[in-house]
């Protein structure tokens, strides 16, 4: 029989059976897991992949390839406040950040529709992000909706969906104060993975055993170039607020390095645009 | 944040204050308001504590349970931490509405105590493989007078340290299954090595200058923050913006610098004045909520 | 700036200083003392129009006032902004007011629709005691208005049709459910029928709409 | 960096400490404190007032607060409540919302009050007509999150209250800051405005919204019906005296110590010996409060 | 006003009649000559390496992914020797203004079901073929179809996205130590190699049509504006490798007569294997590319 089975606590979607594991617990358990990272400081992005205005329902959209991550943002509105809620003459944003269920490489996320944590809080950190970049003042009484959905989660999430959003913002025709650009990068005292991918991520926080040697930590960050402010900074490990520094630094380099990608995924889909926008004239 | 309306003239006469290093309640940006703290007084948890920092009100008990330990880390225990933003502390958390705020704080905890190095979780380890303790860090927001960031990280410090785990024996019943066997006397417990333990600080930016221990006025006026996971012997161990503004970097930079500085200091303190009340004993009087 | 060169830019850019005759306009903001661009589209430089759109108004000068602005191309996002001429819905009518869904802003047309609201005082100029609100406007008619503010934050915009160009454009018929005709400033007839019914009628009747219809076979071919 | 002030106490120092300070309450003796339940009187002769019941032998008390007798009326009047308006009050509030034709205002009451567009002076003289445009352009002169002063104009059947703000002294607030206490702790007096020697005006609302300010001079203000606004720096020395006549207020009221004038002015000179940042400390707090009160004794 | 705008205001204040105009004159409003075509499809298989079996198709300005990740797991003690399959179709908020975020919305209920009914009734894959070891172990399949832009056809889409991802998808070759049964649920005597992958059998072909009917016209892969309007929906699914009725589909709306029935099923029928070989040809595209000019 398929798998009639609603689960009692989700009557709206299918589930599978009770006790159902991923083969990846027992390949791990038979072969050594990831392949141990050589200990080579990596200073630059994965090869960035952006396309803006590929979805045609939503105002903006944009999507984002960085290594093998894979994620699209798409924004609604500027629209109606849906429920009664108290007058504000800013604008409100409400980001919601999921991953589709086959997204990470070993485990099969829950479908659920409630959000696990970590999901609420980069939809959270997200819109901290978003709401200094967007001149929310000019959109008063209204809402716009930034939904980000991972394809496929190798490693820097945060910071891809970070850029997408800013992308997929610009190409909604929302007025921001700048654009914004994400990274990240993982630090093992003076070993610096720019970009990591998601072993890389989690070499960190096993990093953070007793008996490795070092401390480890992850950082993330969310850049206005010209405007040179940080709008989104997220780190964890243990680490000095001196190398804090370094690496917000670095971030920022980084970030400047592939502004001129931005720009032009930007400005290639404003030509396109204007052409289709002249020829129905 | 739960923000409380300001009117922009308030927000200005706040402002003004922070630029001379002398806000509205007297203090300067640095200065932290006063804090009581007590710990272990609710009797059916394994430990819990109580703080309050002026009007912020927080409750933590922590419960140890046994579990079954997760592949990835079979010598080790886990730290939950679950908020709770009741309607208690102000009508705004009615509802979905404390959900956002109670998300942001627990996995702050989280993050902050995430590595070995300031939380060693081998100590919550029992049978390798097969069971640990998982504490369950129970966090009730009582009253919200700002600031709930680090009062609800000093409660969970102190809950932590006033928590005892209950004596284990393994015994092995020849070559079968292993059995676990629960010491019956209640003191007969190992306390946690907190040594590394850390606390959030909360710096706001207001105008260009930071303060820590804002109030929810303070808060109403600031643009952006951020939270920092601090131990006493001054490391980093989580930080993170919070609210809707942004940063320089010299600004930020300037921030944690500062946010060590208080944290380390409150950690030495929290860390002395439990160790004082632990030399009390048992039999010290409590004096719970009516303090 | 010439123009046969289209210049684009990008949220964040620096376009200029703000200078004595450049004013920074829409798509755009001023930050210590630049203009920087808030939108990703085409630049355009326009002399700034005297009156009442002026944004500051101190400056009315001597000099000649240009606006840099910025828009984007294709459909603009909009939202109604307070003095904006709207295209609505009407959804519901009673003795007081009628709620409205806005569906255009200007000309371009909204993703989804805002809610809009006309009191009685506000649905004509003249003799504004006497109008009666079911003489005026019936649901399922498209009525062109005006925002007056942003109004409270359970209700929708406060929008008014007190100006001539202001009111009815389509409405169709209670019985035979037919495009009327305005016949006079308060009167629409069925052409099916010859029932006459009050409406609160706009001046302007834009093109016919068959004639648009026309467009879409010439631009589908 | 100057080391920064941190006092993290156990809970049971500050309590062992308070003793000393109890039992000077200023419940006179011909006050009654009563909880619901509790037998007022057996006696037919009284008329039964809010607060109270009766049952078949006698007046019971519904709320826990102090028993008030106005000739044969007798009411209890709760310790700890919202505020209960009556006409002729000073009260300080908050705008929530902006309505057609009128604001809905904060008062610490159950419901919110009203001030009406036709309530307020308009900037432009007392006679200038209310336009449509007016209506429009309301959140012009007070907007969500404003503070004014007002008085009660009016109580409504379901015990919401209309304010006004006719007259010079009333209207929206400036730089300043507000303090919430309990309206019970708010004693009626035939002014509640003060310019306190210091520098600081008060407005201690019946509500129990106290506004601290600098004092404004005199020349200011005026015709613009109280909408105009002073942006500028207030001076340190003035922030200093708000600040302690803040925390002194916070003082007397944590320490159920009625508010007005006098008992301002004591706690102030009792806060005096004290540096600004240890008045937020609880025994400071207590030994103000003490200090007040004794003072209050002795006159 | 220029023209564009007025069409576009013509379009957004009274769309039936809009809609209406296109119809008479026997086109469609997204530019199609024919009330019967179809918009062009694009697959791309394989692009979600996390994926066991991935595949990503456009038709027209609907944009499906499909992802099927495996798990393993006893079997149902009913049905010892049978694996299970798992279908989800998801729409959420990113596809369309209509939907909110929170739980599955009826239509996407809707469609989940409907998938699932075709895998049942289309037999496309054996649920014995997915045992492992009889009674202790088999594979569960989990099918997650996501829309991630919604421009009508919701059904087509999801059953080729579906069909393409299994048709992508692979499965490590899993083997079983006999002698110990007891420690088989932990885990433990179960080996999988991940260098040796096998492909699955697809036993049927189902190819999905969708059809609009609006003013006794039938208008074949209907856009999301279309379906909106239109008065009566029907989707009938055959089998591509046969040429059997699968499924037939026709979710409320207003009675249509039997004529009408056949008149869909006879346009299906004609137009299946056109279908099916656009699949085919549809060829592997690495990287998703823009949106289809109009």
């Amino acid at each position: 029989m398929f798998s009639s089975s609603t689960s009692r606590n989700d009557p709206r979607r299918f589930t599978g059976p009770d006790g159902a594991y991923s083969y990846h617990d027992i390949l791990t358990g038979s072969t050594p897991g990831p392949t141990p990272q050589p200990p080579k400081s990596s200073m630059n992005i994965r090869p960035l992949f952006l396309k803006t205005g590929l979805l045609s329902n939503a105002q903006g959209s944009a999507y984002v390839e960085q290594g093998q991550t894979k994620l699209l943002c798409s924004v609604f509105g500027p629209r109606e406040i849906p429920r009664r809620s108290d007058f504000s003459l800013k604008g409100v944003l409400s980001v919601e950040f999921r991953s589709a269920p086959f997204a990470h490489p070993r485990h099969r996320i829950s479908s659920a529709f409630e959000a696990q944590p970590t999901e609420k809080e980069l939809s959270l950190v997200l819109e901290g992000a978003l709401q200094a970049a967007v001149c929310l003042h000019l959109y008063p009484k209204s809402q716009i909706d930034v939904y980000v959905r991972v394809l496929e989660d190798d490693g820097s999430v945060l910071a891809a969906a970070i850029t997408a959003a800013g992308l997929a913002l610009a190409n909604a025709s929302i007025q921001m104060f700048d654009l914004v650009l994400g990274a990240s990068l993982c630090r093992k005292n003076d070993l610096i993975l720019v970009d990591p991918t998601l072993n890389e991520e989690l070499g960190a926080s096993e990093g953070c055993d007793l008996d490795s040697e070092g401390h480890a930590s992850l950082l993330t960050i969310g850049y206005q170039p010209s405007l040179d402010q940080l709008v989104a900074y997220q780190h964890e490990g243990i680490i000095t607020v001196d190398q804090i520094d370094q690496d917000v630094e670095l971030l920022m380099k980084k970030c400047k390095g592939f502004l001129p990608n931005v720009q032009c995924c930007l400005l290639e889909s404003l030509k396109i645009q204007t052409k289709s926008h002249r020829q129905h004239e | 944040m739960a923000t409380v309306l300001v009117s922009e003239t308030e927000k200005l006469y706040v402002l003004h204050g922070v630029q001379e290093d002398l806000r509205v309640d007297g203090r300067a940006r640095m200065d932290v308001r006063p804090i009581v703290v007590e710990t272990d007084l609710v009797t059916h948890t394994s430990g819990s504590a109580h703080l309050r920092l002026a009007n912020s009100d927080i409750l933590v008990g922590v419960k140890a349970e046994l579990e079954a330990t997760t592949p990835a880390r079979p010598t080790e225990g886990r730290l939950e931490f679950f908020v709770d933003c009741s309607a208690n502390a102000t009508p705004d958390f009615e509802g979905r509405g404390g959900e956002n705020l109670a998300t942001e704080i627990s996995q702050a905890l989280a993050r902050a105590y995430q590595s070995a190095h300031v939380f060693d979780r081998r100590q919550l380890g029992v049978l390798a493989g097969q069971q640990c303790w998982v504490l369950y860090v129970d966090i009730l927001i009582l009253e919200c007078g700002g600031n709930l960031f680090d009062a609800v990280s000093m409660a969970v410090k102190a809950a932590l340290s006033s928590t005892r785990i209950p004596k284990i024996s393994v015994t092995a019943v020849d070559g079968g299954e292993p059995e676990l066997e629960l010491s019956d006397d209640p003191f007969d417990g190992a306390k946690l090595d907190l040594r590394s333990a850390p606390i959030l600080v909360t710096l706001l930016r207001i105008g260009n200058f930071c303060v820590v221990d804002p109030t929810p006025e303070e808060e109403a006026c600031a643009s952006a923050g951020v939270v920092m996971g601090v131990n006493v012997q001054g490391h980093v161990t989580m930080t993170k913006k919070v609210g809707s503004g942004s940063f320089h970097q010299r600004g930020l930079i300037e921030a944690l610098k500062n946010g060590t500085a208080i944290g380390v200091e409150l950690n030495r303190q929290l860390l002395n004045k439990l160790e004082e009340e632990d030399l009390q004993g048992y039999q010290r009087p409590k004096f719970g909520f009516l303090s | 700036m010439g123009s046969s060169e289209m210049r684009f830019v990008l949220p964040g850019m620096r376009i200029c200083a703000q200078e004595d005759h450049y004013q920074s306009g829409c798509g755009t903001y001023v930050l210590h003392g630049y203009v920087y661009a808030s939108l990703a589209g085409v630049l355009q430089i326009q002399p700034v129009m005297k009156g009442p759109i002026s944004e500051n108004p101190s400056q009315t000068s001597t000099q000649d006032l240009v606006s840099v602005e910025v828009h984007s191309p294709g459909e603009q996002t909009v939202i109604p902004a307070v003095g904006d001429v709207v295209t609505a819905k009407v959804m519901s009518v009673n003795p007081r007011f009628a709620k409205l869904s806005i569906l255009c802003v200007r000309e371009s047309v909204l993703v989804q629709p805002f809610r809009g609201l006309v009191r009685k005082e506000d649905v004509r100029a003249t003799e504004k005691d006497r109008v009666e609100m079911y003489k005026s406007f019936r649901p399922g008619d498209v009525i062109l208005a005006r925002v007056l503010s942003l109004g409270e934050a359970s209700s929708g915009y406060l929008l008014t049709t007190a100006e001539n160009e202001l009111g009815v454009v389509i409405a169709r018929s209670e019985t035979a459910g037919v495009k009327m005709v305005p016949v006079s400033w308060v009167e629409m007839q069925c052409p099916k029928t010859y029932n006459k019914e009050f409406r609160k009628i706009a001046k302007v009747i834009p093109e016919n709409l068959a004639d648009m219809a026309v467009d879409v076979k010439v631009l589908n071919t | 960096m100057v080391m920064p002030v941190i006092q993290l106490e156990l809970a049971g120092v500050d309590a062992q400490e308070r003793d000393k300070f109890d039992g000077g309450h200023e419940m006179g003796s011909n006050q009654q404190l009563v909880s619901p339940g509790d037998l007022i009187t057996t006696d037919v002769g009284f008329m039964r007032g809010h607060g109270t019941y009766t049952k078949e032998d006698g007046l019971y008390a519904s709320l826990a607060g102090v028993v008030q007798r106005v000739n044969k009326l007798i009411s209890v009047t709760p310790l700890k409540t919202k505020y209960q308006g009556e006409i002729g009050d000073v009260v300080v509030g908050r705008i929530t919302e902006v309505q057609q034709k009128r604001w809905k205002v904060n008062t610490n009451s159950r419901l919110d009050s009203v001030l009406l567009l036709s309530s307020v002076n308009l900037p432009g003289g007392e006679l200038r007509r209310r336009s449509a445009e007016d209506e429009l352009s309301m959140r012009k002169y007070l907007q969500e999150g404003d503070l004014i002063s007002a008085e009660v104009q009016n109580v409504y059947h379901d015990g919401s209250l209309s304010l006004h703000t006719r007259s010079l002294k009333y209207g929206k607030l400036s730089q300043g800051t507000l303090i919430k206490v309990s309206p019970s702790l708010i004693k009626r007096r035939k002014t509640h405005f003060h310019k306190l020697p210091c520098g600081v005006s008060v407005i201690l609302g019946n509500n129990g919204f106290v506004w601290v300010s600098p004092t404004e001079h005199e020349e200011e203000g005026g015709g613009s019906g109280g909408f105009s606004q002073n942006l500028s720096q207030v001076p340190t020395t003035d922030r200093t005296g708000i600040a302690r006549v803040r925390n002194c207020i916070l003082a007397l009221a944590q320490n159920g110590v009625m508010l007005w004038d006098t008992t301002l002015a004591n706690a102030y000179d009792a806060c005096l010996k004290y540096p600004l940042t240890d008045l937020l400390k609880s025994d400071v707090m207590r030994e103000i409060a003490f200090v007040t009160r004794q003072n209050l004794e002795h006159q | 006003m220029d023209a564009q705008s007025s069409v576009s205001e013509f379009k957004g204040i009274q769309p039936l009649e809009y809609f209406q105009q296109h119809i008479e004159n026997g086109i469609r409003v997204d530019g199609r000559r024919s009330l019967h075509d179809f918009r062009p499809v694009t697959i791309s298989q394989g692009t979600i390496s996390s994926a066991d079996g991935s595949a990503v198709i456009k038709q027209g300005n609907s944009v499906f992914v499909c992802g099927i990740k495996l798990e393993l797991a006893p079997p149902n003690p009913n049905e010892q020797n049978k694996g299970f399959i798992v279908a989800n179709v998801d729409l959420p908020p990113l596809c369309h203004s209509q939907f909110k975020p929170g739980p599955p919305s009826e239509q996407a209920q809707v469609a989940s079901k409907f998938v699932k009914e075709v895998l049942e009734n289309s037999g496309i894959v054996k649920l014995e073929d997915l045992n492992i070891k009889e009674g202790k172990l088999s594979w569960v399949v989990n099918v997650d179809i996501m829309c991630l832009n919604h421009d009508g056809n919701v059904l087509d889409c999801a059953l080729k996205a579906l069909l393409m991802a299994f048709t992508d998808l692979t499965l490590p070759e899993v083997t079983l130590q006999e002698d110990d049964e007891a420690v088989v649920e932990t885990g433990g005597k179960i080996v999988v190699n991940n260098e040796k992958r096998s492909k699955l059998t697809l036993h049927s072909k189902p190819i999905a049509c969708s059809m609009a009917i609006f003013d006794e016209k039938i208008l074949v892969d209907p856009t999301e504006q279309e379906e909106a309007l239109a008065e009566s929906l029907v989707t009938v699914v055959l089998d591509a490798n046969s040429g059997d009725l699968v499924h037939f589909y026709k979710p409320g709306g207003s009675s249509i007569s039997r004529q009408k029935m056949q008149e869909c099923t006879g346009l299906a029928k004609k137009q299946y294997k056109t279908i099916a070989k656009s699949i085919d040809q549809a060829g592997v595209v690495t990287k998703m590319d823009s949106k289809q000019s109009k």
